[in-house]
């Protein structure tokens, strides 16, 4: 597959390095999938948004291509010795307009998230910022908000606590700068492309054509321009993940499948035996949540049980196929590098006839069959629909307990899992940032949040409390790890695996950044 | 006289779910320049058949003519292809279909309908076809021609729409109409004013017609020679005269008597021909129509008639005219029209088959 | 005609607004609402989410408010699209799926009128066979294994089209003939039953009596009057074909209307849910209407009667 | 003379055919029919002669004018029960004898409608004696019980509607054309079946034909309709020897007659109602001319047809 | 000319019995169609078709000793084999038992929402065209607003307040399935109810009841029956739908629809996955609709003779 979209009339292909780039043309074409919701920073709330938004804005820091966050729309950034004050000095660099960004782009678009009255669903991304929750709750006031533009290129955050991870924050969309010069006068900028839609990003979007696709050019007036070598980008939005990867095989796209699509699972082996298939770990966990307040599932000896006893790697050698690891623990391991371990081994049939023996005896049942029915839920898919039946395939063989499979539209689903209406059911999390906080403070209170549970403990919740202030890393990290621990061994939540990203790439592509946590970007990327 | 039309021995069967259903069954007959033959006969003793049969109009398949030869102009149809046959129809022979409600295209301007044929056959221009249709339309009585060229099938009464489909039929000056049944969906007064329009362009243009009815009537008014069918045979063929006034075969003579008359003021039963008539899928041995027939001969039910000649014209094919039959008295209402008429053989001659 | 038009286009406003209201009421009982998540919201959030959309309303508000809104055709923001209100979806998707339709609906009468034509012509022969079959086919084949099916072979075997999205001519034959497929085989059937039909009426014989050729008696005097139940079938599914396929348009990447039938749904995208419904339910009626009217244009007995006498 | 069995005062049924046109189908006509009679109906194609039947027996809600059978009105509020006692007393006899059986019900099963109906048997056993002897009435045997509709021949499906009209045993019967579809020969079987059972059965009918010479065969007055008016009214002999009416006049001089020698005469005489150039002023009704002959006329045409009569 | 006895020429007179005579055994009704149906060979193909299909469906997934829920993940996505007839799944599980299985359930969710469909539009466009008038004019908005209505609403709806199961899925399917055959019996009986026998039976006294369950039914059967023979296909692919946006059967149940979706994104790499389950609802429907066109021909009045 050569990068064209079949007008590349130029005969001349593959020039080596001497003859630079302008041989191969350095125009990229991707699926995003679905028409990204919206375009706004501040109102974004998902990664077809995300992604989008990575291209054509820059924030005080981006993630560069070893993971870490560096300095992008900051030239300086100093951290206080409390690590509570972070401020941010702008390098010179202009609005795709030639605005100059300031330090007020950024506290305007920042504020204007966290102001009740433009319903940002992803405010609360900004929560670590002093007053931010406060402000936009309980209507505190947006002054108190701990964000100063000092002046034209000065950006004072003062947070409500110490966060380790707060810079890598700032790589994020909801932390990325408005023009406000623009937005203030116009409210509904972020609605097409067009000379209101400026960015500060490698790349300017030219067009959206929606539902279709969107057009990105690279963007002469961005600081690092010399670095970026694509000169356009083309998001097409393709929800089959077959039309996808046949579009790459006919050469009209140059890269199918994850982050920013699909490959559809039947494709993985012919993929890998090819060679083509590429896979990188990301921080996201698919597990399934007991619903530890009735029922079966409310004994930790049966939930342990089901736990043990389902064979992870054999899922994922012949259903995903997408070489994930297998999760017997929460966090991720690019946050605990312990957990490619993990807490029990996988598919430990013993221990789960054990644990099942123990559970049943406390329930006072002798046999597994005479358990009252397990339903496990999970929403319309066909993966989590084949899944759900090897485990529960599984289930029954290993066990002996019968488990009765329920689906549902997605909307309906989520509705019964937060009301805490099942037994069994699938969920996933995939990492905003970072950090294995991420995955452990939604199980803080049984109450609210995405918990689902219906689990609570006190020490779980101290350990977070204190994490949250304590601002060495390590010691924070223990505590976390304490947590995890305490939460393993209560098991409401049933790990399966952690994910990774596939896909397939055009042979002469290269330098496409793949994050950790599955964020995609291509500054730096090109054809050779 | 110039012979138009001759007939000989036509034989036509249709391949049916029930079996072959043998709808004629050997009909010769002749037809004269300028003549009117009358078909009568009850339903499904296949006139329609016969006469569409002329055009080759019947569905094939199902429909096969399996025997015979009809010749027009001494030419014979019945090997010609469809497209021979489509110089022929519309230009030479015509016809007038039984029921004026349904064999209008309803979808299509009675003008248009008209012009067809014309524009096909004559070569004519759009308008030339349009003022011959108007002048058609007038011919055939119909007011305000201009206006109706442009009007629609449902748009016409009945009594309109069977004027509209004879000016289709004359629309080409045919040497032969066939008339099925035109008038039988009309009523009395519709009638005979379509019958007199008839007659009258007959004698204009001097065509062939042959007349397809059950209803003896008309027959008596419209014909010159009758053609009596019965269950795909002619069984009785002769002058209008011939077969009012001296009816020689016993299925005439139930036809004619059970009409009621309307100077009789005698309220006794009609005589009925009782039964229906023999499915053709199996015709009966012997007679058809033997039994419903209260003359019917112990012959009748073992072998088939032949034909017997009573005068130059007349043909009857019944046992009874067999020199060793008994004399039968017709029916009483019967009996009472019957005449000595002058060119009637002394003796019924026995025809030689192959006639 | 024009009180007949006006009398069901006033059946049309009256079945519009039952619509309307059925939708707006299922929709509301539907568990779930647009901001539902994977990652739930605050509550507060949420409670200032469903403020500023009026959603904190008392039901009658909010339908009141709704039928106000309709009928100023201003069907409100996208829940989930929040740079795109409803008006732009569909202004932007509708073209998309009309185009296609268009098409799809050409090909499938074409196509179909012409195999059921050449089957009642022959009918009981081998063509007629072949058409049938043709047509069974295509009735037995789901459109969306044809999609797959004509994407697989036609564009990735043998590379002749393009594979996925809207973009030239070229790019919209494959979904077109996917669409077309159930539609024409049904047209095929419809059209041979009533050809067959036709052509066994005794104004035919008088045609073919004037010495027309079978040519101009299916040109001239068959079609036409075989068209009536091709025409009835085509109402409903021109609102179908025309407001796009969501199968469809998935697999082959286009930008068009079907998509929002679901998707607005599986959102519980209120707005769009109901701007999409009101939008096809005009075009349904409005096609039913169509119909009616062509009817009479068609066959010039029918008269468009002012009320339907009593009994 | 005998006892009236039937009242018709100035009836009128007139259907909406939609843009506010309405057919005067039947227009304000009055007659009376005896005890035992038979009162023909003639008039052309379209004149009213079903509707008014029709509207008889209450298949057509009448627009005004009364019926009374018996003395009582047909078209008066009746409750269920009623009404079946009145369904019983009067039947029908249609026209077209193809049309007016049900092709999927056999022969005993029709003809026992009536007796399901009116819950006439008490078993299956009478029920199916009861459906043997009517068989037999009508002349056909018990044999063709079990057949269907269309293994029979046009007279012998009259004959089964007549048996089934029988079932219920009525006492008056409107035979709608009963005769105009089969052809000479048959029709006789079934005019002489109607008097057999005239005369067994002491029926009355209202006979509707176009067909003169054979409704001045059966019937005993005859009525004659033009455009939905009765025109004429006399006994069958007085109509056809002393036709007052134009129309009258017209419909006798059109009948063909199976007599060569006559139609070679024949002089037609042609209607236009125009010729009567009624003035606004004129009272124009139907007038007793000879004691029980009526003619629809101004008080000056009955003058002048009062000199005309001849005895 | 030959000679014939004297005695032959007696006068014999009518034989009236022979005349009122059938010549043709007498039939049933149905039993004349039967006759029509048997003599149309691509109609008797279809029927034979649907008994091997239906034999199969009954007896098909005992043919084989595989279960068609058990998983061998190890064994997954096998081409046909001597082992397994037609391969198997990304389960591991047997295509040949999955596709019987799943016939039962494509079989019976055709037929049981065709009749479904049949029992409730018969019902509604009977009534909605025998009365006529205000009483058609509102049913038939009823119908309209009904179509109207999003669909995939109406079975969310369903779904919640009925849960996931075959009944609601057939209710799913037939909640507007019945439309279309409301329309066509509406249709047909506003072309019958004027008929003479119609008005016969009216002035027997017959009452609506009777007059549409003796009259206007049976003789609307065959554009009944054809709407019925495409009704079938439309619920099995609607089912397939439901599946495919995940309103359907719950795994491991299976049928043709579910299976053919499963294994369409499979067309390139184990084409036996769509190919089973596809070549058999495209018989089936083949299978149905000659023996619709079979049964319409043979109760196709004008032919009969
Ligand atoms: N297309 C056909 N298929 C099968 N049988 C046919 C066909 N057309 C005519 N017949 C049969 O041929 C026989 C003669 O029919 P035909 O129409 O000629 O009768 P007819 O004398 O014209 O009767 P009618 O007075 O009713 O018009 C009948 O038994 C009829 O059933
Ligand atoms: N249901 C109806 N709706 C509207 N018009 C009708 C209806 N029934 C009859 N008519 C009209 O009423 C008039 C009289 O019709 P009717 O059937 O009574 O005539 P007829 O004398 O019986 O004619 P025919 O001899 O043809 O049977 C006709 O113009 C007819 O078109
Ligand atoms: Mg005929
Ligand atoms: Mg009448």
């Amino acid at each position: 597959a050569c990068g064209g979209k079949g007008d590349t009339g130029s005969g001349e292909k593959g020039g080596d390095k001497d003859a630079g780039k302008s041989d191969v043309p350095q125009e990229l074409s991707v699926n995003i999938n679905t028409e990204p919701p919206s375009l706004h920073p501040g109102l974004a709330k998902d990664a077809t948004s995300g992604t989008v938004l990575r291209q054509t804005f820059e924030g005080l820091t981006r993630i560069g291509e070893d993971g870490q966050p560096h300095e992008a729309a900051a030239e300086k950034i100093d951290i206080s010795e409390d690590q509570k004050v972070y401020t941010f000095t702008l390098r010179d660099a202009t609005w795709s307009n030639g605005d100059p960004v300031t330090a007020k782009d950024f506290e305007y678009a920042w504020k204007w998230a966290l102001d009740p009255n433009n319903q940002s669903e992803y405010a609360y991304q900004l929560y670590y910022i002093q007053g931010a929750e406060d402000a936009n709750l309980n209507g505190g006031s947006l002054d108190a908000v701990g964000v100063v533009a000092k002046d034209d290129k000065t950006l004072e955050v003062t947070l409500a606590n110490p966060t380790p991870f707060f810079l890598e924050l700032t790589a994020f969309y909801t932390y990325l700068p408005i023009n406000s010069k623009i937005a203030e006068a116009n409210p509904d900028w972020a609605n097409d492309a067009g000379e209101n839609y400026t960015s500060n990003g490698p790349f300017v979007m030219t067009e959206w054509s929606h539902s279709d696709k969107i057009l990105l050019e690279k963007n002469e007036k961005y600081w690092d321009a010399d670095t970026v070598k694509l000169t356009n980008i083309e998001m097409i939005m393709i929800n089959d993940p077959n039309t996808e990867l046949s579009m790459f095989d006919n050469g009209e796209l140059d890269w199918a499948g994850a982050p920013t699509g699909a490959l559809p699972t039947d494709a993985m082996q012919a993929l890998k035996d090819e060679g083509r298939l590429v896979t990188k770990s990301i921080a996201g966990i698919y597990n399934y949540k007991f619903n530890t307040t009735e029922g079966p599932t409310a004994n930790v000896n049966i939930r342990k049980a089901l736990a043990h006893a389902i064979n992870r790697q054999e899922v994922i050698d012949n259903i995903l196929q997408g070489e994930q690891l297998p999760a017997m623990g929460i966090v991720p391991p690019s946050m605990f590098p312990e957990n490619e371990k993990g807490y029990f081994p996988d598919n430990d049939v013993e221990k789960a006839k054990e644990f099942l023996q123990k559970g049943l005896e406390e329930l006072g049942y002798k046999e597994a069959s005479e358990l009252p029915a397990i339903v496990l839920s999970y929403n319309t898919s066909e993966a989590h629909q084949k899944i759900a039946q090897a485990i529960q395939d599984m289930w029954k063989k290993n066990l002996g307990i019968e488990v009765t499979l329920e689906n549902q539209e997605w909307a309906v689903y989520l509705d019964k899992v937060h009301s805490l209406d099942y037994q069994v059911a699938r969920m996933g999390w995939l990492g905003d940032f970072n950090d294995a906080i991420n995955f452990l403070e939604m199980y803080r209170d049984a109450e609210g949040g995405n918990n689902d549970t219906g689990w609570e403990s006190k020490e779980f919740q101290d350990l977070l409390a204190k994490s949250a202030t304590e601002g060495d890393h390590d010691a924070r990290q223990q505590m976390l790890k304490d947590a995890e621990a305490i939460f393993m061994e209560d098991m409401p939540v049933l790990p399966i695996y952690f994910y990774t990203n596939n896909w397939v790439q055009a042979e002469n592509l290269k330098d496409v950044v793949v994050s950790g946590l599955g964020d995609v970007q291509y500054k730096w990327a090109h054809f050779e | 006289m110039e012979k138009i039309l001759e007939v000989k021995d036509l034989e036509v069967s249709f391949q049916t779910y029930g079996g072959s259903v043998k709808a004629v069954r050997g009909v010769s007959f002749d037809l004269h320049k300028g003549e009117t033959l009358a078909i009568v006969g009850e339903s499904g003793s296949g006139k329609s058949v016969t006469s569409q049969t002329i055009m080759k109009l019947i569905p094939m398949p199902p429909g096969k003519i399996t025997g015979g030869q009809i010749l027009f102009n001494g030419d014979d149809i019945v090997p010609k292809t469809e497209k021979q046959m489509e110089k022929i129809r519309g230009k030479e022979i015509s016809m007038i279909f039984q029921d004026p409600m349904t064999s209008l295209n309803p979808t299509m301007k009675i003008g248009t309908q008209i012009m067809e044929g014309l524009i096909k056959h004559q070569n004519m221009s759009k308008q030339a076809a349009k003022t011959r249709a108007v002048e058609l339309l007038n011919l055939v009585g119909i007011p305000m021609p201009e206006r109706r060229v442009n009007q629609y099938p449902h748009e016409f009464s009945g009594g309109m729409r069977q004027r509209a489909m004879i000016a289709i039929a004359l629309a080409a000056n045919p040497k032969l109409l066939i008339a099925d049944e035109p008038t039988t969906a009309l009523d009395v007064t519709i009638q005979a004013q379509i019958l007199d329009l008839m007659k009258d362009l007959q004698s204009k243009m001097d065509t062939s017609i042959i007349f397809i009815t059950h209803d003896l009537g008309v027959v008596a008014n419209v014909a010159d020679r009758v053609a009596v069918m019965y269950a795909g045979q002619i069984v009785e063929m002769g002058t209008v005269d011939e077969i009012f006034y001296d009816p020689r075969h016993p299925y005439t003579w139930g036809l004619l008597a059970s009409m009621p008359s309307l100077d009789n003021d005698n309220k006794a039963d009609l005589a009925a021909i009782p039964g229906t008539p023999p499915d053709l899928t199996n015709p009966p041995k012997g007679d058809a129509f033997a039994a419903r027939n209260q003359y019917a001969l112990a012959i009748d039910f073992e072998e088939e008639p032949p034909m017997y000649q009573i005068s130059e014209t007349h043909f009857a094919k019944t046992w009874l005219l067999h020199p060793d039959a008994p004399k039968v008295e017709p029916p009483e209402a019967v009996k009472k029209r019957m005449r000595q008429l002058s060119s009637t053989f002394d003796q019924a001659v026995l025809m030689k088959e192959g006639k | 005609m024009a009180k007949y038009i006006g009398k069901r286009l006033l059946y049309m406003l009256i079945s519009l607004w039952l619509i309307i209201t059925a939708t707006f009421f299922f929709m509301r009982i539907a568990p779930g609402n647009p901001f539902t998540s994977e990652k739930q919201l605050p509550p507060e959030i949420e409670a200032n989410l469903n403020a500023h959309y009026g959603l904190d309303k008392p039901w009658y508000a909010q339908y009141g408010d709704y039928l106000l809104k309709v009928v100023k055709w201003d069907f409100g923001p996208s829940f989930k699209y929040k740079s795109q209100t409803v008006n732009d979806l569909i202004s932007e998707g509708f073209p998309v799926s009309f185009i296609l339709g268009m098409e799809a609906i050409l090909l499938a009468v074409a196509f179909g009128l012409i195999l059921g034509i050449i089957a009642a012509l022959k009918h009981n022969k081998w063509q007629d066979y072949t058409a049938m079959i043709i047509a069974v086919a295509g009735i037995s084949v789901p459109s969306f294994i044809m999609a797959t099916f004509l994407q697989y072979f036609l564009a990735i075997k043998m590379g002749i089209f393009p594979v996925a999205r809207f973009e030239t001519f070229m790019h919209t034959i494959l979904p077109a003939l996917a669409l077309a497929s159930t539609p024409m085989a049904f047209i095929a059937r419809l059209t041979r039953s009533s050809m067959l039909e036709v052509m066994s009426n005794d104004y035919i014989k008088t045609a073919k009596a004037k010495g027309l050729s079978q040519g101009v008696i299916t040109v001239k005097h068959a079609i036409r009057n075989a068209l009536l139940p091709v025409v009835t079938y085509m109402g409903p599914l021109t609102a179908g074909i025309l407001t796009g396929s969501f199968v469809i348009e998935r697999i082959f990447g286009i930008p068009g209307l079907g998509a929002h039938f679901v998707t607005s749904i599986t959102n519980r995208d209120y707005t769009v849910i109901m701007g999409v419904t009101v939008f096809y339910s005009i075009i349904l009626l409005a096609s039913i209407l169509l119909v009616d009217i062509a009817y009479g244009i068609i066959d010039p007995r029918i008269k468009l009667a002012g009320g339907k006498k009593g009994e | 003379m005998a006892e009236k069995l039937l009242e018709i005062k100035n009836l009128k049924q007139h259907f909406n055919v939609g843009k506010g046109n309405t057919v005067k189908a039947v227009d304000g006509i009055t007659f009376d029919i005896y005890k035992g009679e038979t009162l023909g109906l003639v008039g052309e194609s379209g004149c009213g002669k079903s509707t008014t039947g029709r509207t008889i027996i209450r298949l057509y809600d009448a627009t005004d004018g009364q019926v009374l059978f018996n003395g009582e009105d047909v078209h008066g509020k009746k409750s269920a029960k009623e009404l079946k006692k009145f369904n019983r007393k009067m039947q029908m006899i249609f026209q077209d004898p193809y049309a007016s059986l049900n092709p999927r019900m056999t022969v005993a099963d029709i003809i026992a409608e009536g007796i399901d109906i009116h819950g006439l048997a008490k078993d299956k056993k009478e029920r199916i004696e009861k459906v043997y002897e009517l068989l037999e009435t009508v002349g056909l045997n018990k044999e063709h019980a079990n057949r269907y509709p269309h293994e029979f021949s046009g007279g012998q499906r009259q004959r089964i509607g007549i048996a089934r009209a029988l079932a219920v045993d009525p006492d008056f019967i409107i035979a709608d054309e009963p005769i105009s579809a089969l052809d000479v020969s048959i029709q006789a079987q079934v005019v002489n079946l109607m008097k057999k059972l005239q005369r067994e059965k002491g029926l009355t009918y209202l006979f509707i034909a176009h067909d003169l010479s054979m409704v001045k065969y059966i019937s005993d007055r005859i009525g004659v309709m033009y455009f939905g008016k009765l025109v004429e009214l006399a006994s069958a002999e007085d109509l056809y020897n002393n036709p007052m009416h134009l129309y009258t006049q017209s419909l006798l001089s059109a009948i063909p007659l199976p007599d060569p020698d006559t139609e070679r005469t024949r002089k037609r005489v042609s209607y236009d109602p125009k010729v009567h150039n009624y003035s606004d002023k004129e009272q124009v009704e139907m007038r007793e001319i000879v004691p029980g002959h009526y003619v629809y006329c101004s008080e000056k045409e009955a003058q002048t047809f009062k000199a005309q009569y001849v005895k | 000319m030959m000679q014939i006895s004297k005695d032959k020429f007696q006068l014999v007179g009518t034989k009236i019995s022979e005349a009122e005579k059938i010549s043709k055994p007498s039939l049933s009704f149905w039993k004349d169609v039967f006759i029509r149906f048997r003599k149309n060979k691509l109609a008797m193909f279809g029927l034979v078709l649907l008994a091997i299909l239906i034999f199969m469906a009954i007896f098909g997934p005992y043919m084989t000793e595989y279960d068609y829920a058990t998983n061998d993940l190890t064994n997954k996505n096998q081409e046909p084999s001597s082992e397994h007839w037609f391969g198997t799944d990304d389960l591991g599980r047997d295509v040949f038992a999955r596709t019987w299985e799943g016939a039962r359930i494509s079989i019976f969710i055709g037929v049981a929402a065709a009749l479904i469909d049949l029992f409730i539009g018969v019902l509604w466009g009977g009534i909605s065209g025998y009365k006529g008038g205000r009483t058609d004019e509102m049913m038939m908005r009823f119908a309209d607003v009904l179509y109207g209505v999003p669909y995939l609403l109406l079975v969310i709806l369903l779904m919640v307040v009925l849960g996931q199961g075959l009944g609601t899925m057939i209710l799913a399917m037939t909640i507007t399935g019945w439309i279309n055959m409301a329309r066509i019996v509406r249709g047909q009986v506003l072309s019958l109810k004027s008929q003479e026998y119609v008005l016969a039976a009216k002035t027997l006294g017959a009452n609506t009841s009777r007059i549409m369950a003796k009259h206007l039914i049976p003789n609307s059967m065959a554009p009944i029956l054809v709407t019925m023979t495409l009704t079938i296909p439309n619920a099995i692919f609607t089912e397939a739908f439901l599946s495919f946006i995940g309103l359907g059967l719950t795994p491991p149940l299976a049928s043709w629809g579910t299976m053919a979706n499963d294994g369409l994104p499979a067309i390139r790499y184990y084409p036996w996955r769509l190919f089973f389950p596809a070549i058999f609802i495209s018989l089936t429907i083949f299978a149905f609709n000659v023996v619709g066109d079979g049964l319409r021909d043979a109760l196709d009045p004008r032919l009969r003779k």
